[in-house]
């Protein structure tokens, strides 16, 4: 059962290390973006600390974003994704793989880079773990919620800013809570809750949206 | 009368309410009005067209 | 084509649902008419002034009926959609198509009077609570949801993509409005709480539910009337449509 | 190989406005090739799709056996193998990775040797591990069928496998499909140039 998933995976995961500078050129938007924040707003660190988790938030989730177009237009134009149409498994399951693989290939990344920029940003140790914490549940619910804009723009002229207008009114949650959280362990209050509904929503993610992508592509293929 | 329009002080914003709604519903309305006007437009010369066709 | 009518029940043929519609729409549209008027004159006229709010609270017999309007045809426009993606029945998949743009339009509104409501109230126009914020991704919703009809060229497929995202989204808006609830409740600092109007007195309660009728009228002709346009549209090369241009029957 | 029919029932198809075809029955035994010929855009791709379950048809039904085609097991993709026009190769990769990951995916995957023969059978001795990118369109094309005839499914759908195929490799490819064929095996295909092959073979004609 999960030896095609596998194939899949691998195949997703190899074909990004042959073409390193896509998932490069998401982490440079990351923190491009990061550092042309104190330029705009001036650099007193205590007020840069204060908008901190905000920033690198809507930073990761625009770059997750402008990774999504790539998800499934190349396996779309090259003919692929028709293949994995007839492939003897649930299409739900082959969605939910190649979004743990763009999941890997761009959220990781920022997750793990997030901590250089946060530091930049005048953000203490404990306030830095949280930020990881929080965009390690978070970042994997931008990339199942951008699937489905991702799928239902395939072939689409413009399909790029479409996304975004899709997408990012969906985005609301997730940015609500991750970067609450760090600002609630800024305040020195307890971050419990908003983990505790990040992962509750990543649950939920991870069960409803391969099934919504899964159509939407079948739609588009039609 | 000047009184009802000056809204106890808050006429730009009542009436900014009201107008601005006023007038979105009528472009609304307008836009319905247009789009069939010029599609029952095209599906009559279509229709004659084809008629002519059929004499020929 | 023609043959295509019979695939149809009864209830959903176009050009039942074409004459129906046709003869619905004066009814709902001297209703809107005469509850509209009705309740300018009892809001603006006959209601005393607001004895916190003066006047200005007049703003709420529009801002309520179209922010009740937009969400609920929100929801309304993703179960037509869900109805004629799942059935495959094309007259749902009109009215959905036929609902955005007028639940767009209420919702904007909302945010509108909400704005013009609030900078004599709280003293800005805009503040980030809850209620504005969520009507506000609402409203992005419904651009979305034209926006993608509008993209895709293959009219079954739009209608069935965009039939989607209207369920994605109608998943998304009680997550997104609890979820900006709380950001809201936790961002307490400069406190502004928002109430509608305290107490209301009888004749203020009369009036919006008199606006909340009247805002409904309007909704449906309005959206019976798009929906016929995109009906004969899409069936402009059926027999019927042309049997009713001869008959001058339009 | 096949041991049930491969039937269509008052298929219709259409695309926006126009109906491409309707009333559109045939029923294909195993051991039987059926050529689907037709100008341009009178819905041959269409008709393809809709065999191999990719889109759904206007009206009527395709059966597997008894079965309706949207209701088998493990989808459409376990009785059939399609190939349309795109060749669904990564160019990044090889021609044996694409075959091997194919393969891998479809829950069949073949052994080294097994693809090694198939290439070289089909003129590709030597290129198996160049990334496709390296390939012709006729070399990437011919990859493209060692993938399909490789899942060995009892139905093959092919639109326009000769496409940017030479001649010698015609007739590699005719005697593939031959072989395939006197295995009980089914084809449904669509080609421009005529290329008669021996076996039980069957024309419709849409438009």
């Amino acid at each position: 059962m999960f030896r095609p998933l596998f194939a899949l995976l691998r195949r997703d995961l190899v074909l990004a290390l042959r073409r390193p500078q896509d998932a490069l050129t998401v982490v440079g938007f990351f923190v491009v973006v990061v550092a042309l924040f104190p330029l705009g707003i001036g650099p007193d660190p205590e007020f840069l600390r204060r908008l901190a988790p905000g920033v690198l938030w809507v930073a990761a989730l625009l770059a997750v974003m402008l990774s999504l177009e790539r998800l499934f237009s190349d396996d779309y134009r090259d003919g692929t994704l028709e293949q994995m149409l007839l492939v003897p498994q649930p299409l739900g399951l082959l969605v939910l793989t190649k979004v743990f693989a763009h999941w890997l290939i761009t959220g990781l990344p920022l997750v793990l880079i997030s901590p250089l920029l946060a530091v930049q940003l005048n953000l203490q140790a404990d306030e830095i773990v949280m930020l990881m914490l929080a965009l390690l549940l978070g970042t994997p619910i931008l990339s199942l919620i951008g699937a489905i804009g991702a799928a239902l723009t395939l072939g689409l002229r413009g399909g790029g800013v479409l996304i975004a207008l899709l997408i990012l009114p969906l985005y609301a949650p997730p940015l609500i809570l991750g970067a609450g959280a760090v600002d609630a362990v800024m305040h020195g209050a307890s971050a419990q809750a908003h983990l505790s509904l990040l992962g509750a929503m990543m649950v939920f993610a991870l069960f409803a949206t391969p099934w919504a992508t899964a159509a939407a592509v079948r739609i588009m293929l039609d | 009368m000047m009184e009802f329009l000056a809204m106890g002080g808050y006429w730009p914003y009542v009436w900014g309410s009201y107008l601005v709604m006023a007038g979105l519903i009528a472009v609304e309305m307008v836009q319905v009005r247009y789009r069939r006007r010029s599609l029952m437009g095209w599906i009559r010369r279509m229709a004659r067209i084809r008629a002519q066709e059929e004499k020929q | 084509m023609s043959e295509r009518g019979i695939q149809w029940f009864r209830f959903t043929a176009p050009a039942n649902f074409y004459d129906l519609a046709g003869r619905l729409i004066p009814w709902f549209a001297a209703l809107t008419i005469a509850l509209f008027a009705a309740g300018l004159y009892l809001g603006l006229v006959v209601a005393p002034p607001d004895y916190q709010q003066g006047d200005s609270y007049r703003i709420i017999y529009i801002h309520v009926p179209t922010a009740w309007m937009g969400m609920f045809l929100y929801v309304l426009m993703a179960v037509y959609a869900a109805i004629g993606l799942i059935w495959r029945i094309k007259m749902a998949e009109i009215m959905a198509k036929a609902i955005a743009p007028t639940g767009a339009l209420m919702t904007f509104f909302a945010l509108w009077t909400g704005a013009l409501w609030g900078r004599p109230t709280w003293g800005v126009y805009w503040v980030w609570d809850a209620r504005l914020t969520s009507m506000l991704i609402l409203l992005f919703l419904y651009l979305g949801y034209m926006a993608l009809h509008a993209a895709i060229d293959d009219r079954q497929r739009a209608s069935n993509a965009s039939a989607v995202l209207a369920m994605v989204g109608v998943v998304n808006v009680p997550i997104i409005y609890f979820s900006v609830q709380w950001w809201n409740t936790l961002h307490q600092g400069a406190s502004i709480t928002v109430t509608d109007a305290p107490t209301m007195a009888t004749i203020m309660f009369v009036t919006l539910m008199i606006m909340v009728l009247a805002a409904w009228m309007y909704s449906i002709a309005v959206v019976l009337a798009r929906a016929r346009v995109e009906v004969l549209e899409r069936e402009r090369n059926a027999r019927w449509v042309q049997e009713r241009l001869e008959d001058g029957r339009t | 190989m096949a041991d049930r029919e491969f039937r269509a029932v008052d298929l219709a198809a259409e695309r926006g406005d126009r109906r491409l075809f309707e009333h559109l029955d045939f029923t294909l035994s195993p051991g039987q090739l059926l050529q689907v010929s037709g100008r341009n855009g009178c819905g041959k791709t269409s008709l393809l799709r809709i065999l191999s379950g990719l889109s759904r048809p206007a009206a009527g039904q395709v059966y597997w056996g008894d079965e309706p085609v949207q209701s088998i097991d493990g989808g459409t993709g376990s009785c059939l193998g399609y190939l349309g026009h795109p060749n669904a190769l990564k160019e990044d990769l090889t021609a044996e990775e694409n075959i091997l990951i194919a393969g891998g995916l479809a829950g069949g995957r073949p052994s080294h040797e097994a693809v090694l023969s198939m290439l070289a059978s089909l003129g590709l001795a030597g290129y198996e591990d160049l990334p496709v990118r390296f390939l012709s369109q006729g070399q990437k094309r011919r990859v493209a069928l060692a993938r399909l005839l490789l899942q060995a499914k009892p139905l093959l759908i092919l639109d326009e496998p000769y496409a940017a195929l030479d001649v010698q490799v015609i007739d590699v490819l005719r005697s593939a499909i031959e072989a395939h064929l006197s295995r009980k095996g089914m084809i449904v295909i669509t080609t421009h140039q005529v290329v008669d092959i021996d076996g039980d073979c069957h024309n419709l004609r849409l438009g």
